[in-house]
């Protein structure tokens, strides 16, 4: 099959909806595929990946740690909004160390979180062929 | 004192049918008493028996009627809404010609006025919704 | 005859949290539950309106909620007051009517 | 049975969501219990007694004619907020000419929607009894 | 040209599935072609057979179904959010061990791969959601 | 390489309206369509917003979703384009690709 760019626009925050915890899923999924996998975190999609979530008082399951494990389907391009953090008064340190191994560089670690400007995730959005919104 | 509840939303797509199942056993807890939870919009989705979730994650349909039996809460969905999304039970299946219902235990269909009652009835009305 | 007022959207998604700033009476009580509980932490671009809500008005936010969220509460703007589902239904009990911003 | 104050208060616009039809059907039924009803339109639910309304294009049903219905059940305080209206560049002759006849003054038509600021609207819901978000 | 369309609300609450409908059949008429629909989210609840909405109102579920026949469409549910929301059919629901199904003619339920293919397959992926 | 961007949700009510127009870029294609439709009526807070991204952009309106809403094409911001469903297909073939802000 044809490789295309597939881009996975999270903008909600977890647990409030499902979108999510869905949306992970279908990551999972995908990963099989073996496209060019990008997520991007943006508005509040950036507590998707918050470091220290616990959902012992809400009865939900927790499933942040699944972010840490998208390193080893080869999914590395988490892209969150600099001035999405910014304005929920948030920072890089607010976020789960997410990492992937580098098969190419005698598997060394190498964070998957990217930060970027707004103006850079515009053009990041621009370059991708199928664009999933949850 | 006496609670009526309005859920208005389904399982699973947002937290309010979590949050209203928390605040129901919240306030049994504390020794109120639930007049009633009424299922209005997409909160009739609550309702059906044939959902069968991942093992690893919480049964909102079953927790409802669980806590029904548990307390023996009235739990009402809305028909004009249920006829709209597809929420049977035994009796409107047969009246609209269908083959099959999917109501879970525990709750029971009826009209929009049983919110006006318990709107009257109960001393607060809480509602969660989108 | 005080109102609690439940909000339950993001103040950055929605303006669910606005308009009920913006309806909200002296004495009532604000509840930010589900994904609004992410307003209750300081720094963020709306944290003044929540102030200048508790000069005469009384917020609380969810801890499960936040915490679920990934924001512990040392980092919730001063005064919010922390409760769970308990204390959500006291709130309930302690304030006459009820008003859901969905 | 003891008479209330209900509040039916409508934030949304019309046919994106379903809740400003079933929030009618809720009123009409309400209707038949005697209570003391009145209904508000903040924010976005202003549209939903916007003239004009034509669901032609979108293969729905247009149900906006049943609010000039609601006056034959007394249900006649219709309170629409003015800064709402305002903040979407609209007026009250934007909205349709809802009318009651009241039996008290020898059936006299008089209007049912009422413009009220923001501060009068934050009065009005301040005197509710029992309040139905949609 | 090829597409892929994704649902993910369910019928009546939001008007995704309506826009979505509409923009199929205007695909169709064009002489596009529909490589699939793709149900996911609350958009596995437009494949209920059970829904029975006032007659003056569309039929959401209905018109999905014949339109897959008119036009021998793909109409796929994820089974994963399906049985979150109790949506089955009769080979879903006796493997679960469930006395009834709801699902229309018309549609199949399968995994969120089909997605993904379609997002391979497809010109162009349009997503219809909240 | 364009893009088609589809907003669905009222710019009052939520903040897709406001994301979209600070990601699309200069040659993209807006489509408001549901109740983002509101938004395509001049005289708004939010007209200006829509007015700059015209400068760069293209903007569309379906025109179904406009009328439902009680709101007459002549009320629109200058520029602004109807189409209906087909031209809605349309819009999804002219670009190379789409992104809903749901």
């Amino acid at each position: 099959m044809a490789t295309k760019k597939f881009m996975y626009v999270n903008r909600k925050a977890p647990y409030g909806t499902v979108y999510a915890l869905e949306s992970l899923e279908v990551v999972l999924i995908a990963a099989a595929f073996e496209q060019e996998v990008s997520l991007a975190f943006i508005d509040d999609g950036v507590y998707q990946i918050a470091k220290g979530q616990n959902t012992d008082g809400i009865g939900m399951k927790n499933f942040s740690s699944t972010y840490n494990a998208l390193g080893d389907y080869e999914v590395n391009k988490l892209y969150v909004e600099k001035e999405s953090l910014e304005e929920r008064g948030l920072t890089a340190d607010d976020l789960m160390p997410i990492m992937w191994e580098d098969e190419d560089e005698d598997w060394a670690e190498k964070p998957s979180v990217r930060i970027v400007s707004r103006a850079e995730m515009a053009d990041i959005l621009a370059e991708q062929e199928v664009t999933y919104s949850f | 004192m006496k609670f009526t509840v309005m859920v208005n939303e389904g399982p699973y797509q947002h937290q309010s049918a979590d949050t209203a199942l928390h605040f129901v056993r919240a306030a049994l807890e504390k020794g109120h008493e639930i007049f009633r939870v009424f299922f209005y919009h997409d909160g009739v989705n609550n309702g059906t028996r044939i959902a069968v979730p991942p093992k690893d994650d919480r049964l909102i349909q079953q927790e409802w009627s669980n806590l029904a039996k548990e307390h023996d809460l009235d739990l009402v969905i809305c028909i004009a809404a249920a006829q709209r999304r597809g929420l049977m039970d035994a009796a409107e299946s047969k009246r609209q010609g269908l083959d099959a219902d999917n109501i879970i235990e525990g709750f029971r269909i009826s009209g929009l006025g049983q919110l006006i009652e318990g709107g009257i009835q109960s001393d607060r009305t809480v509602v969660f919704g989108d | 005859m005080s109102m609690l007022h439940i909000v339950n959207k993001s103040p950055f998604e929605r303006n669910a949290m606005d308009s009920c700033l913006k309806h909200a009476r002296e004495g009532d009580a604000i509840l930010m539950i589900e994904d609004a509980a992410v307003g209750a932490v300081d720094g963020s671009t709306i944290a003044g309106d929540i102030k200048a809500a508790l000069a005469d008005k009384t917020v609380y936010v969810l801890g499960g909620d936040l915490a679920a969220r990934g924001m512990s509460e040392d980092r919730i703007i001063d005064g919010i007051k922390v409760v769970d589902y308990a204390g959500f239904v006291d709130l309930t009990v302690e304030n006459e009517k009820t008003q859901s911003w969905v």
